[in-house]
């Protein structure tokens, strides 16, 4: 009776072993939906993975194999079956802290995604320190959910908002963030990666010269680059860091924050109720120590499963070679868009990831798009949750192709081919 | 003629380009502003009333194809009639694209070029485009000062 | 092009036309994991299910032909996938809210349980309705997460938290309920059926007096009711009603909150970002209407979609044989652990769901759910999160065997011998 | 023998059900309540400290068999012991069950009766349950008030 899990079988051991390699069209085949939505003959060109990232089969099969196999709630089971989940889910826990080089799986929360992380710290952390006359520091390339959090405990604080501007070519102007940094700024927030401009903010020289300017907590919203580049949360340094499980190729429903331990373990709890409790009376209650404390009630286990999954099944591929083909579908596709009448790149950062922002003269986004759908080509048209960078872009909305591993030079190709019917269609 | 081609009808590519009842409108008695937080896009209608008739009607603002064409197809639409005639148009509008017919052409009273509009109901995702006009006319006559299309 | 969605092709009809029956054992067919997890010959007997149910294939494989087939984001698309996956997943919510006689869909929010469902409530209704002097009135039987929650918002406001008692047998003292109606009250929150005492509450009646009485906004915490009862929400009327996907045969990562939607649309905000909002600046934002306003950032799309395929799987089944099977299951279990020596249940109430809760005299509840497993019989030891009822019963912890449909007499015999077995090993 | 006889062997029923050292230690120089949050078990270990020594300890509080019985057996181990004999029979206990060598006996120095809790390692769910007295007299002669083994 040694448990402790059985992994599902077909992924315990691979990786670890065998040579890493990466092939794109070997990879494609561990997305299923890949090959599904063929429309008149065109093959789906997935390139909205900003929005939210295919799922390999491996991933499909842990959840299944899961509910058909392990389930049972955690943290409260004295048989095998409790255990066993309970133990899943930890080693989840630990995979995420592993790979991202946390200094203790503790310092691993389960969230919704990305979103509810930074409501966490908005609430638990702003919800501390903040007071009338401070200030929160964020960037002007935000996300709605780096921005609207922050407002809304600013507003219950009396804290106010100040916004770090970008270059014209999209990248945070760093001597204005530097002249930003006061001692009344008790927050910094900002993006590790735009999902607009695709700018790669330099995370730890930022929170360097944050720690070397005043004492700011420094939160990083990673849910784009933890799908474009290696995260190590040593070398970044900060205090906490969001992301989703949906983009980066995991299951919805499934987000992590990370905070340093101390820190969180210092932190009021967020939402409360089992599980997060030490003792509870009817007139008060103790709460259990960081990562517990904020994970109240039945957390989304087999979607915490699942997001290690996907960290497995990419611990099984040649990751500097995802890095090398991301890049040359970057550069491939801007080329090729920068070739069509009209087009206009938003965002061109030298350190960028695989992301385009782009809009056409004399047509709309949303027309765009559906152009684009009529092709079968995937992409995003709207202002990205990032309105206020819209304004400071002077559009109301754009397109955007978004990239992920299994995307290829041919699926630019059609995108290119569409965009030319687009202007066809609205130029001519 | 398919169904990129019969949403994007010659008559809306050109009331795209060249948008009839567009600009501010002195004097206006009721004005509304409508957002698709899809896109962020907001049009403006302003209605100049004189007694129960609508003596003037015009809009602002950015949009698709779909949602400025439809703009430009309104104003035409109901300038110079009653509120009451008006809203009978809104409604009909409503119908076209909320009602169960939903994939034939409904007896949708055209009124000349607004049957243009038809081709949108075979992509319910550009819907929201194609009414956000009407829906601000509507709170625009109903004293509203905007509304959304969520 | 004429979609909407393509339902999963194996349940899209079904459960309409075809007659409805319940055969237990063809039911447990349904649950792949009631054939694993045999140990020395004696096959898995799942009775933990208060704390979370297993789940059909039918939920299993509608989350794999989602991810396989239908996975993108929501709202944002202009896409046809994008359209696909958003209709699934509004198609979900209307689902829900037919089968509870919700007013409308918009009356249904997607949380990740029952606990996140309270917290909003408890954050966004008390942080706007209480003030120093106010009280919110909640029972002896409840969940830790009907009560840690208002605990926090009373802490925050200066209301103050009262709390109805329990008659004997383990029901609400009604008369003392009412005693404590006052005009201070502004919100009550009650349990529907104890996870404990099993006890069902008439919520509609108790809600109609509260009505009475005072203008207290009304919160039922349906996690364990909505399993064994069939809710009308236009019967109970109350305000608020919460309830979790995982427990009633759905995924883990999804709830529900269900409000009227009036007060839904008055209140402000809980968690705020992308989605939820219809305009934002750097200084401001103005949010959506209800469910949209509550449901911040990528939601657990592919679990609502789950959770709606559990509602369709229940309606292919014989609903009222069900109830009566879970009937059976408590009176046979009832009288058979009332045969045996030295065991005490918990909650006697008239009405009462599937579910017992017991001790034995001489055996801490941890050593019966222990000696239990090593029999395959799982069942919970422990204070059930429900410890301020633990010291009204005059227990630290009880065990707890909880029942579904798929449960069956033969599976109560084996837990009544590995009962016996108990006795026999420490108190011979 | 098969596992959980070896959980609940003799010596283990036997302390469950007559617990030594238990009860109030007036006097106590050092005391510290132990909680596991998932039963809501509580453990409160008195200590009476005379210079480096522990002339006298005890406990009370409510717990399963195996809590009861590793109390009761801590009692007997480390009464007369000094501090820092205490605190490495501490570690040993705490070696045990963590200790990569889970499912072998370790060459766990037995004291006694002590060894009888070995049968603890094949229910990691168990662990927690042996522990917590002796999470109690760490914190205890750490001064802490209490500790939880969340
Ligand atoms: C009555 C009751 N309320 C609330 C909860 C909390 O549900 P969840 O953990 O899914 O949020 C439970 C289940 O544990 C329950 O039984
Ligand atoms: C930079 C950035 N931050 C935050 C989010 C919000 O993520 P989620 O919707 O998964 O909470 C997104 C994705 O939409 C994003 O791209």
């Amino acid at each position: 009776m040694c448990l402790y899990y059985s992994l599902m079988p077909s992924h315990s051991s691979g990786g670890a072993t065998a040579k890493k390699t990466f092939c794109v069209q070997k990879v494609r085949e561990d997305f299923p939906i890949l090959g599904t939505h063929t429309r008149a003959g065109k093959p789906l060109c997935y390139l909205d993975n900003a929005a939210t990232a295919q799922k390999p089969q491996a991933v499909i099969d842990a959840l299944s194999y899961f509910y058909a196999n392990q389930n049972a709630n955690i943290d409260r089971g004295v048989y095998e079956l409790g255990a066993e989940a309970t133990e899943l889910y930890e080693r989840a826990r630990k995979k995420i802290a592993a790979r991202l080089n946390a200094a203790s799986p503790a310092e691993i929360v389960f969230t919704r995604g990305t979103t509810e992380s930074i409501n966490l710290v908005a609430c638990s952390l702003g919800g501390s320190v903040l007071k009338q006359g401070d200030e929160i520091l964020i960037t002007a390339m935000e996300h709605h959910a780096n921005i609207v959090p922050w407002q809304q405990i600013a507003a219950r604080t009396g804290a106010a908002i100040k916004v770090a501007p970008i270059t014209p070519a999209g990248e945070l102007d760093a001597m204005a963030f530097e002249n930003l940094l006061t001692e009344r700024v008790k927050i910094v927030a900002f993006t590790h990666m735009s999902n607009v401009l695709g700018t790669i903010n330099d995370a730890a020289a930022l929170t360097k010269k944050i720690r070397a300017r005043c004492g700011a907590k420094v939160l990083v919203d990673g849910a784009q680059a933890i799908v474009h580049g290696d995260v190590d949360l040593q070398a970044l340094d900060c205090d906490f860091y969001a992301f989703s499980g949906h983009k980066i190729y995991g299951p919805t429903g499934v987000g992590v924050l990370y905070g340093k331990q101390a820190l969180l373990d210092s932190l009021p709890p967020y939402q409360t109720g089992g599980d997060m409790v030490v003792k509870v009376s009817f007139e008060t209650a103790t709460f259990k120590r960081s990562p517990h404390r904020f994970e109240a009630g039945t957390p989304a286990i087999a979607q915490a499963v699942g997001l290690a999954t996907a960290f497995d099944y990419l611990d099984t591929l040649d990751m500097p070679a995802v890095r090398a083909h991301e890049a040359d579908l970057l550069a491939y596709a801007s080329a090729a868009l920068r070739e069509i009448k009209g087009l206009t790149i938003h965002g061109n950062a030298p350190n960028k990831g695989a992301l385009i922002a782009f809009t056409m003269q004399g047509v709309h986004p949303h027309d765009i798009g559906t152009i684009l759908d009529s092709e079968n080509v995937c992409v995003r048209a709207g202002h990205h949750c990032a309105q206020p960078l819209m304004g400071v872009l002077g559009v109301q909305s754009t397109a955007r192709a978004s990239f992920a591993l299994y995307n290829t030079r041919a699926e630019i190709d059609a995108l290119v081919k569409a965009l030319h019917k687009v202007n066809r269609m609205f130029n001519e | 003629m398919d169904e990129l081609d019969e949403l994007y009808q010659e008559i809306i590519l050109d009331h795209n380009k060249r948008p009839r009842g567009r600009g501010e409108l002195p004097g206006a008695t009721h004005t509304a502003q409508g957002d698709n937080p899809l896109c962020g896009d907001e049009i403006r209608v302003f209605v100049r009333l004189e007694g129960d008739k609508i003596a003037d009607v015009k809009f602002i603002g950015e949009g698709c194809a779909i949602s400025k064409a439809s703009a430009s197809l309104m104003t035409q639409a109901v300038r110079g009639k009653t509120v009451a005639q008006a809203k009978e148009q809104i409604q009909k509008i409503h119908d076209m694209f909320t009602g169960q017919g939903c994939c034939e052409h409904t007896s949708f009273d055209t009124d000349g070029e607004i049957a243009a509009l038809g081709g949108v109901k075979k992509f319910p995702q550009r819907v929201k485009c194609a009414t956000l006009a009407w829906h601000a006319l509507d709170a625009a006559l109903d004293g509203k000062p905007n509304v959304s299309t969520e």
